[in-house]
């Protein structure tokens, strides 16, 4: 066993660990703190397949922007964490089943064998390139044009991100102390006459 | 000679009249309607009695003519046309000269009847019915005549179309009527399948291709040609002349106003299976199997519908129980290959049957519209013309001689004792009981309404109001009398031939060769030709009948009857008490009308409504139609509540397929 | 990249640049009504349909090292797309200005989501595909969920959203997984590589997922779940350009990954798009049997109609294809129909959602009735309507690729859903009206000539599709 | 004459004439019924026009028109008839101008859309009968429909809603199949014209499927037992007018269907299953017979012995393939020409006898057997009319009812003694329930003071029946003139029978 | 050594406990929108790891796409969240079923 099987068990393992916590975990808090976690460890993982630029992007962007993002809107919205506990368990074993299940198709399928390869020598490295500058070529050129309708997308993000939650305070009630002082007694009662009883509509 | 145009101008006269009197009735008014209609019927009885004497004495030839195609589907043709021969010229003569006295007789006896037009239309009607069926040249215009009395025949049973009776009785008849018409269809069919047309002409001609010929009605079984042509088209005419057991439905046409007991139940629409059967003789001469059924129906129609009539209460029942009795005289000469002789009765027949009938009306009039027998007595005083004619009438039917009907009969009963088919032996037997039989019904009848004790009394007060109105039995309004002249006319008109035409006929008509070759009869079957040998003319024929079996087997009836009607009337009730069982199944008409009720027409309903709710209901639209639907909706339903709203369901199914179609695809596509 | 690619790419650039145009607009602008939106947003449609078929060539071209690609299925697709959100722009005007819904950021947003139509069915790679069909489902979730304070809009919304990136990750996983069996994220790359593939099994698995995703767009059972929860929850005018727009780019995409991607594996998919067409006949048909909400049966219906859109993609012939392409084209324009007259029927505060809501349309609006009539009849695929013909064309795509029973499945199948659409129309034509006072379709002109000759145009192309059919043929025939 | 589109005028004008008729608007019934009258009569002018162009001894299609209609699967809108289409033609435009003519003041709510309704139909109707190209035919088959879903579900009784979807359905469910069956015979031959599906060699298993599928979608329409539960329900809840368009001319379609479709399509199938179809025609007569007899409704009873008669139809048509074999050309025309009399006989008759039932239900409101009696007494020329059309639907000689009776029991008495028997078990049966249903309501002694108070029938009511009466007539006295009409065909047909596919 | 089975091993687990979140999640939403960062975790890995053994760069391109994508889809994400929480006060999955049928 090399060292870098060693890592990669290490931080598999906790990966799986952290993900089944993300999934597990009775406070939602905790969910997200485990949740990063996993993306710790994967990132290392894609180092360990000597994917430096999105290791490093992961963590940026996710953990440090998407994460925060998640853990803002858990601690603002104040989820009570004890009625997000029934039916947890009495489904448990009917979806861990079919998770396994579905797990075992995979890996029957997918034909581990065949996949029980060592890794070529890294092309960007052959050719004396950087990771990120071996990304950044291809981005620019050959996916140029992805490029430019993810930032359509990001852009899209923000529109409907603004038009969902933007609000321009239509709902709230504010008092209007001019017109609290103009009111007449006519106007803070008034008489309606009404059925003394109702009749039962006969429902159909 | 015969042109079609005359022939035309017969049949549709009587068309044009009916249309006039129906459609126009009320323009026209009741002497409009009854003058047309008569007028109209008039002139076919005088161009038919033209024609007639231009075919027996004018030297025509037989007239055989297609008037127009009516289809032509490849080789195969139906037509319109007419053959007119000597035997379609006496039925001719028959049928339009009782048809005119019947109109005569109507102008009286329906006068003061709301449908008096109506009436008019209809027997007109008939008149063109009846003449397109024994005028006509082939099967399919057969066909029509044959239905188109029927449907008359249905029309005027339900004349009274508010009598419950009256519509119940035209349904029955309309209905046997139609059973026999089925077989008869099929019986053309047969026709068509063997023979390839539906021309009398070409059918007779190639008849002769029939011998030999089967035809596999059950595996295994193979029948006759033309047994089954002739049974089937018998049928038929077991419907129509009402032969056993399709006679139910005759009895109850007396519902109908009399004149059309006279016209069409006795005198000439029943007739037209006698009619048919003789026209078709060249088929039935083919099978004696057939001759044999046809002689066995028509004696056991004779004798025992014969019996009923004795039972009977109702004036006209007797009559019409008795045109039963002699309709099987009829058919059994057909059966026994005399074909002439079943014409010769027809004949008679018709003059002293309508006689008899239309007596009878007279009488009816006379009491108020009473019917039962048992409300009359003595009424010979009042009506004496009625009272004479109708002892003509009496005679002719118990076959007297000379009157008409002993000349017509005795022939019969000699032509079937003469027969050699199987079956001749019981046939003989019943038509010579048959005499005894009717001179029993016949001549109490005629003492039980003519002579005797007045039954009725007359209390002015007791009938108020509508005439028509059901009043107690047996109490008059006014003393019975004579009817007009336009009544009495036609019975003193009837009364000649019915004593006259039996001496006159049986020479030419029996063995004379008077029917050419519009009959055909096998030399084999050919009793006639034997009975001719010893006939010399109509005396000797006369004078033989009191040595004769039938002769004095009637005189017992008659002598029985005058004993217990005249002598000693308390009798009959103690004979009826005596024979109870009996008397009872006579009374009973031997429970065919319960057999058939129970059978066709309640079993026809409650299969019918079992068929509907099994079938329709339960398993085509309960199991079939609304089965799927209510599986549609419950898989519906439960396909709905999958659908259960919570996000993790949702998931769930995605992974779930997201795994079938792995395991069934991958697992399987790949091995 | 060149100036060819540029050129190429013309109306995709114009549209972004006109959607960034209305982006300003909206936001320094004062008119609530947004009337001057409107009808810029409709002028750069028109121009946009312009470029495309000014931009369109005989033969196919393509951009940006294979990225894009401009053919005659992405023409019809992207036209139809075009046509189809213009219609729900006008349809949506009055729509939202009566519930105040922020109508800026409804016009932006579906444009954005058009954009993302053109770019997935003009996707020639996986990348695009992914980005595409992001483009278009962020902004349809969003638009879902436009309608702030409907509890049923966010409803509607966080399943969509939860079910779609659900989808999409398994999209992607499959793409992934195709991606290491064959090496390039190309399609056509892709397909000439399935016959040298060591890992044929990966492939496959890689498939069964990209099948999970394309499913999913059409809503075929059993990745079928969001969508009457969707169709029913979203504002109407927004289930207009879900149930249209969406099918559109749904067949683009469907055809992209499995004609120009996975073509090879032709014999693999076909049975599966058959098993799930089966499956959508089944639930879709017999599910709408029992609703009461109008939207939600229509829904239902539209899984239905996806079934026999798969049947004539599932027979794999060109004849196939140009088939499904033809039946999302007329669906999209019934579906804008049906949803349209939905909304032609609601105010604020009264949705005309459900079937009852119609009763005795004919009493109080003989002329919108009629124009249902014909959706409805259209739907159920009662000729001499288009949807008939649709029908038609699949089933003789399936039955030409040998699947008679796949035909059958699906004649059963238009029986029983032709139950549901005649009782609209017996709910139109058959009952009295319950209550006087509702059911006045709205008074905007252009909304009522909109929706008029969208259903008028059923019974044209009833019977003149012709020519659409062969344009169909022409962009997989070549 | 020849050179006018004749057929294209016949479908299209009472298409198009709908559209004006539609906008006389609620308000305007008046405009909108003399608007209708007029383009039906228009439209019933045209169809006799067909007579004096047509050539009667030729079998092929005439006033052939043939335009490119929709190339992209290479359908024609082909039109053309031969006599059979004439006659049905001519039947469906003169069946709706008396439909007109009787919902004059029958239908008083939104007479303009029935009426548009009813005109749109006829088109529909005639274009079925015109078709040549299958697709075509198919459009105007399933297109009809929606008229009639629209005439029943709207103007009809109580439970017309359940009838109306019952018929859709089922019409629907039989048309789907021969859908599937006209694609792949036009995957066949290559295009849509039915002379080449006739033409086309199949297989053995090719045609049992395909003949299944026509059987399916024309015995629906015919109706045969036992896919007729739709049509008694339809029947009773539509209203008049409906009901008499739906005997009187929709029922004809399954036969038509027959003709043009399942036996010259697939043959030896046909021949093969021949004896299924008579077995099921021969159920029609005598169980429906019995069906009918118990009805206590009298438009379901009519719609029964619509059933009954119409089995006459199938039979007619399928004992051809015994008689054939038998070498009986002849018999085997007569059997078809019999179907076709039948057929256009029982246009006559049922419409005559649901005009009749509408006559009373106009009056009285109810359709019950039990509710009426007596109407002689009241209604005297009405129950002239009735018991006329009783009769003739009861088969009597002389009428038109007879005409096809008796040619169907000739040919089938040819094909077997037994289903010859069968069949003429009609003569008992049918006349059972129609005069059963006779003596009910017309004999009798008036049943109730709502009866004594009907009046009798009026001018226009008088004109309606008595042009049924004309033709019930005029057929049964001399059928030659049809016969002829339709001979040339027929014989090509049957020779097109005679000669195997196989 | 550490070959592309282990990667992908990793990958499918986390992507089963991916799923596994969804559906068994009775909780609120956030842990479904967590679980689908999970799931884009997983294809990342697969990516990288195919474009490693593949020596291919598009594969650690169409991560960057992917992760850009799920940034811009949280967002939207977390949008749509706190309005089902401003409706309803809830984020419970289990009480989100006013639509259904």
């Amino acid at each position: 066993m090399t060292i870098q099987l060693a890592a990669f068990y290490f931080f598999a393992s906790i990966s799986v660990l952290a993900a089944l916590g993300v999934i597990g975990l009775r406070n939602p808090v905790h969910a997200v703190l485990s949740l990063v976690l996993t993306f710790f460890s994967t990132a290392c993982i894609w180092m360990l397949l000597q994917a430096e630029f999105l290791a490093l992007a992961l963590i940026v962007v996710y953990v440090g922007a998407v994460m925060v993002l998640f853990l803002f809107v858990v601690m603002m919205l104040d989820i009570q964490v004890a009625e997000t506990r029934e039916g947890f368990v009495r489904y448990l074993p009917i979806g861990l089943g079919v998770a396994v299940v579905m797990l075992l198709e995979i890996l029957a399928l997918i034909g581990i064998r065949a996949m029980q390869v060592v890794p070529p020598a890294n092309p960007a490295r052959v050719d004396g390139l950087s990771n990120v500058a071996w990304i950044g070529q291809a981005l620019y050129t050959e996916y140029l044009l992805p490029f430019e309708v993810a930032a359509l997308i990001l852009t899209v993000g923000m529109v409907a991100a603004v038009a969902l939650t933007l609000r321009r305070r239509k709902g709230v009630r504010h008092q209007f102390p001019s017109q609290q002082v103009q009111a007449k007694p006519r106007e803070r009662v008034r008489l309606v006459s009404m059925p003394a009883e109702c009749k039962e509509e006969p429902k159909s | 000679m015969l042109s079609m145009h005359t022939l035309l101008i017969i049949a549709l006269a009587p068309l044009a009249g009916a249309a006039l009197a129906g459609l126009l009735g009320r323009q026209i008014g009741r002497v409009g309607a009854h003058s047309v209609a008569t007028l109209s019927v008039a002139v076919s009885c005088v161009l038919s009695f033209w024609v007639f004497y231009q075919l027996v004495w004018g030297g025509a030839h037989s007239f055989n003519e297609n008037l127009y195609t009516w289809f032509q589907v490849g080789s195969f043709s139906a037509h319109v046309g007419f053959l007119v021969d000597r035997l379609t010229a006496l039925m001719m003569v028959v049928v339009t000269f009782i048809s005119l006295m019947v109109h005569i007789y109507t102008i009286g006896y329906m006068a003061d009847d709301p449908g008096y037009q109506r009436f008019f239309s209809y027997i007109a009607l008939f008149t063109f019915s009846m003449l397109m069926l024994v005028m006509s040249n082939n099967f399919m215009q057969l066909f029509f005549g044959w239905e188109a009395v029927g449907l008359v025949s249905y029309l005027l049973i339900g004349f009274w179309y508010k009598r419950p009776t009256a519509i119940y009785a035209n349904l029955k008849a309309f209905l046997v009527n139609r059973v026999g018409d089925m077989g008869f269809v099929l019986g053309i069919a047969a026709v068509v399948y063997f023979l390839g047309t539906l021309d009398y002409a070409q059918a007779f001609q190639r008849a002769p291709e029939l011998v030999g010929r089967t035809i596999q009605i059950l595996p295994g079984h193979a029948w006759s040609a033309a047994t089954l042509i002739s049974l089937l088209l018998f049928a038929g005419a077991m419907g129509k002349s009402a032969q056993v057991p399709l006679h139910v439905w005759l009895p109850d046409s007396m519902e109908g106003p009399t004149p059309i007991s006279a016209l069409i139940h006795a005198a000439t629409m029943v007739t037209a299976g006698v009619f048919m059967v003789a026209r078709m003789s060249p088929l039935f001469e083919l099978s004696s199997t057939a001759l044999s059924f046809v002689l066995v129906i028509g004696a056991t129609t004779a004798l025992f519908l014969g019996l009923v009539s004795i039972v009977q209460h109702d004036i006209k029942r007797v009559i019409a129980y008795s045109t039963l009795s002699q309709l099987g005289y009829m058919v059994a000469a057909l059966g026994a290959s005399a074909y002439a002789a079943g014409i010769f009765h027809l004949m008679t027949h018709a003059f002293f049957k309508s006689l008899l009938f239309l007596g009878a009306g007279s009488v009816i009039i006379a009491m108020h519209h009473e019917q039962d027998m048992r409300h009359m007595g003595g009424l010979r005083k009042y009506m004496p013309i009625t009272y004479i004619t109708m002892w003509v009438g009496s005679l002719a039917l118990s076959g007297i001689p000379p009157f008409a009907g002993f000349y017509s009969k005795d022939s019969i009963i000699e032509a079937v004792s003469n027969a050699h088919l199987w079956g001749s032996g019981y046939a003989y037997w019943s038509v010579l009981l048959g005499v005894f039989v009717t001179a029993t019904y016949t001549f109490r009848m005629m003492y039980l309404t003519f002579h005797g004790k007045e039954r009725f009394r007359v209390d002015p007060h007791a009938v108020k109001g509508d005439e028509h109105a059901s009043h107690e039995p047996g109490v008059l309004a006014h003393p019975p009398h004579e009817s007009s002249w336009v009544v009495t006319l036609p019975l003193i008109l009837l009364a000649i031939p019915s004593l006259l035409i039996g001496a006159v006929a049986i020479k030419p008509l029996l063995f004379g060769g008077f029917f050419g070759s519009s009959i055909y009869v096998l030399p084999a079957h050919n009793v006639l030709a034997e009975m001719a040998g010893h006939f010399q003319d109509w005396e000797s024929f006369t004078l033989h009948a009191f040595v004769s079996a039938p002769f004095w087997v009637a005189m017992a009836g008659i002598a029985v009857t005058s004993y217990v009607y005249l002598v000693k009337p308390s009798l009959a009730g103690r004979i009826a008490k005596g024979l109870g069982p009996l008397y009872r199944v006579l009374c009973n008409k031997f429970y065919f009308d319960e057999l058939y009720f129970a059978l066709f027409a309640k079993g026809g309903v409650r299969l019918g409504r079992g068929l509907w709710k099994a079938g329709d209901s339960t398993l085509i639209d309960g199991a079939m139609v609304n089965g799927s639907v209510s599986l549609v909706a419950r898989l519906a339903r439960f396909f709905r509540v999958l659908q259960s709203g919570y996000v993790y369901h949702y998931a769930f199914a995605m992974i779930l397929g997201l795994i079938l179609l792995l395991a069934g695809f991958v697992f399987t596509g790949h091995a | 990249m060149s100036w060819n690619d540029v050129i190429v790419l013309l109306p995709e650039i114009f549209l972004t640049g006109s959607i960034c145009m209305l982006l300003l607009l909206d936001a320094f602008s004062d008119d609530r009504s947004a009337m001057g939106l409107h009808r810029l947003s409709m002028l750069a449609l028109v121009l946009t349909a312009g470029l495309v078929v000014w931009g369109h060539g005989e033969a196919a071209t393509s951009a940006f090292y294979g990225m894009f690609i401009n053919d005659t299925l992405a023409e019809i697709l992207i036209l139809f797309s075009i046509l189809c959100t213009a219609i729900v722009l006008v349809l949506a005007s009055p729509y939202l200005r009566q519930r105040r819904i922020a109508i800026g950021e409804f016009h932006t947003l579906t444009l954005f989501a058009l954009l993302g139509v053109m770019f997935l069915v003009s996707a020639g790679n996986l990348v695009m595909i992914y980005l595409g069909l992001e483009l278009l489902t962020l902004s349809s979730y969003a638009l879902v969920a436009l309608d702030r304070d409907s509890r049923l809009c966010s409803e509607a919304a966080i399943k969509y959203f939860v079910l779609g990136a659900l989808s999409s990750g398994m999209l992607l996983y499959g793409m992934s997984l195709i991606y290491g069996a064959t090496g390039s994220l190309d399609l056509a790359t892709i397909n000439a590589a399935i016959a040298q593939t060591p890992h044929m099994t990966l492939m496959l698995i890689g498939l069964v997922f990209l099948m999970v995703g394309i499913a999913f767009k059409f809503g075929a059972v059993p990745f079928h779940m969001w969508l009457p929860d969707v169709y029913e929850g979203a504002p109407t005018a927004v289930t207009i350009f879900i149930s249209s727009v969406s099918k559109l780019a749904a067949v683009g995409m469907a055809l992209r990954l499995l004609d120009l991607g996975l073509g090879n594996m032709g014999p693999y998919w076909q049975q599966m798009l058959a098993v799930l067409a089966v499956l959508s006949l089944v639930i879709g048909s017999l599910v709408a049997i029992v609703q009461t909400s109008l939207k939600r049966m229509l829904a239902y219906s539209t899984i239905g109609h996806m079934g026999y859109l798969f049947l004539g993609l599932s027979a794999g012939t060109a004849f196939g294809y140009a088939s499904a392409v033809f039946y999302a084209v007329a669906y999209s324009l019934m579906a804008t129909a049906a949803f349209g007259i939905i909304l032609a029927m609601s105010r604020a505060g009264f949705e005309a959602d459900q079937i009852a809501d119609l009763k005795g349309l004919n009493q109080r609006s003989p002329w919108f009735a009629g124009m249902m009539l014909i959706v409805m009849f259209s739907l159920a695929g009662v000729p001499p309507l288009f949807g008939f013909f649709a029908k038609l064309l699949v089933l003789q795509a399936a039955i030409q690729a040998g699947m008679l029973w796949l035909a059958i499945v699906g004649a059963v199948f238009a029986i029983i859903s032709a139950y549901y659409y005649l009782r609209v129309v017996k709910v139109m034509y058959f009952d009295e009206p319950a209550d006087d006072t509702k059911l006045a379709p709205n008074s905007d002109l252009s909304l009522r000539w909109v929706l008029s000759a969208n259903a008028l145009v059923l019974l044209v192309l009833g019977v003149t599709w012709s020519p659409l059919l062969e344009w169909c043929l022409r962009a997989f025939t070549s | 004459m020849s050179h006018w589109p004749l057929l294209s005028l016949l479908i299209w004008v009472p298409i198009a004439g709908a559209i004006p008729v539609l906008f006389a608007g609620q308000n305007r019934p008046s405009t909108a019924r003399w608007l209708t009258l007029l383009i039906s009569l228009v439209t019933f002018i045209l169809s006799l026009a067909l007579l004096f162009g047509y050539n009667y001894n030729s079998g092929a299609m005439q006033f052939v028109e043939s335009h490119a209609w929709l190339p992209a699967i290479h359908s024609r809108y082909g039109l053309g008839v031969d006599g059979i289409s004439i006659a049905l033609i001519i039947l469906t435009s003169f069946t709706n101008v008396l439909v007109v003519v009787g919902a004059w003041e029958v239908i008083r709510d939104k007479v303009h859309q029935y009426m548009a309704a009813m005109l749109v139909l006829t088109g529909l109707m005639i274009g079925i009968f015109a078709a040549t190209d299958a697709l075509l035919f198919y459009v105007f088959f399933e297109a009809m429909l929606i008229p009639m879903f629209i005439i029943i579900g709207v103007w009809g009784g109580p439970r017309r809603i359940y009838a109306t979807i019952k018929f859709f359905l089922f019409t629907m469910f039989g048309s789907i199949f021969m859908l599937l069956a006209l694609i792949f015979l036009y995957l066949k031959t290559g295009n849509f014209s039915i002379a080449a599906m006739q033409h086309v060699p199949l297989t053995m298993t090719e045609q049992t499927w395909i003949f299944f599928s026509f059987l399916i979608a024309f015995a629906v329409k015919v109706p045969m037992v036992p896919v007729h539960t739709w049509l008694p329900d339809a029947h009773v809840e539509a209203p008049t007018g409906g009901s008499v368009v739906l005997a009187a001319v929709m029922l004809k379609i399954g036969g038509y269907g027959f003709i043009r479709f399942a036996l010259p399509i697939t043959p030896d199938a046909a021949d093969h299953f021949a004896w299924l179809v008579i077995t099921l025609s021969l159920i029609a007569i005598i169980y429906i017979g019995y069906v009918a007899l118990v009805q206590e409704d009298m438009k379901k009873l009519v719609a029964y012995s619509s059933v009954a008669h119409m089995g006459f139809v199938t039979l007619g048509l399928f004992i051809v393939f015994i008689l054939i074999r038998d070498g009986s050309v002849d018999m085997a025309k007569l059997g078809i020409q019999g179907s076709m009399v039948q057929m256009i006989s029982h246009g006559f008759i049922s419409g005559a006898m649901f005009t009749s039932i509408g006559v009373m239900y106009d009056r009285m409101h109810t359709r019950m057997i039990k509710d009426y009696g007596g109407l002689a007494n009241v209604m005297p020329w009405f129950a002239l009319f009735m018991v006329f059309f009783g009769l003739a639907n009861a088969g009597l000689p002389g009428t038109s009812g007879f005409v096809g009776e008796f040619m169907v029991i000739i040919a089938s008495f040819h094909a077997s003694p037994w289903i010859g028997l069968a069949a003429a078990f009609t003569l008992v049966i049918g006349a059972g329930y129609t005069l059963w249903l006779i003596k009910r309501v017309v004999w009798g002694e008036v049943r109730s003071p709502e009866v004594a108070a009907m009046k009798d029938i009026s001018a226009r009511e008088i004109f309606v029946l008595a042009s049924f009466a004309l033709l019930v007539l005029w057929l049964g006295f001399w059928p030659e003139p049809l016969v002829h009409l339709i001979h040339a065909p027929i014989t090509e047909l049957v020779h097109t029978l005679g000669h195997s596919k196989l | 050594m550490i070959t592309l089975a282990h990667y992908i091993v990793f990958a499918a687990v986390l992507f089963c406990i991916a799923l596994a979140g969804i559906f068994i999640n009775r909780k609120n939403v956030i842990v479904l929108l967590m679980a689908i960062e999970l799931m884009l975790l997983a294809v990342n890995v697969n990516f990288i790891a195919f474009s490693r053994y593949l020596g291919d760069v598009g594969g650690q391109v169409f991560v960057f796409f992917i992760l850009t994508v799920a940034a811009a889809e949280s967002a939207i994400g977390l949008g749509i969240l706190t309005l089902i929480f401003r409706n309803r006060r809830t984020i419970n999955v289990a009480e989100i079923d006013d639509l259904h049928g």
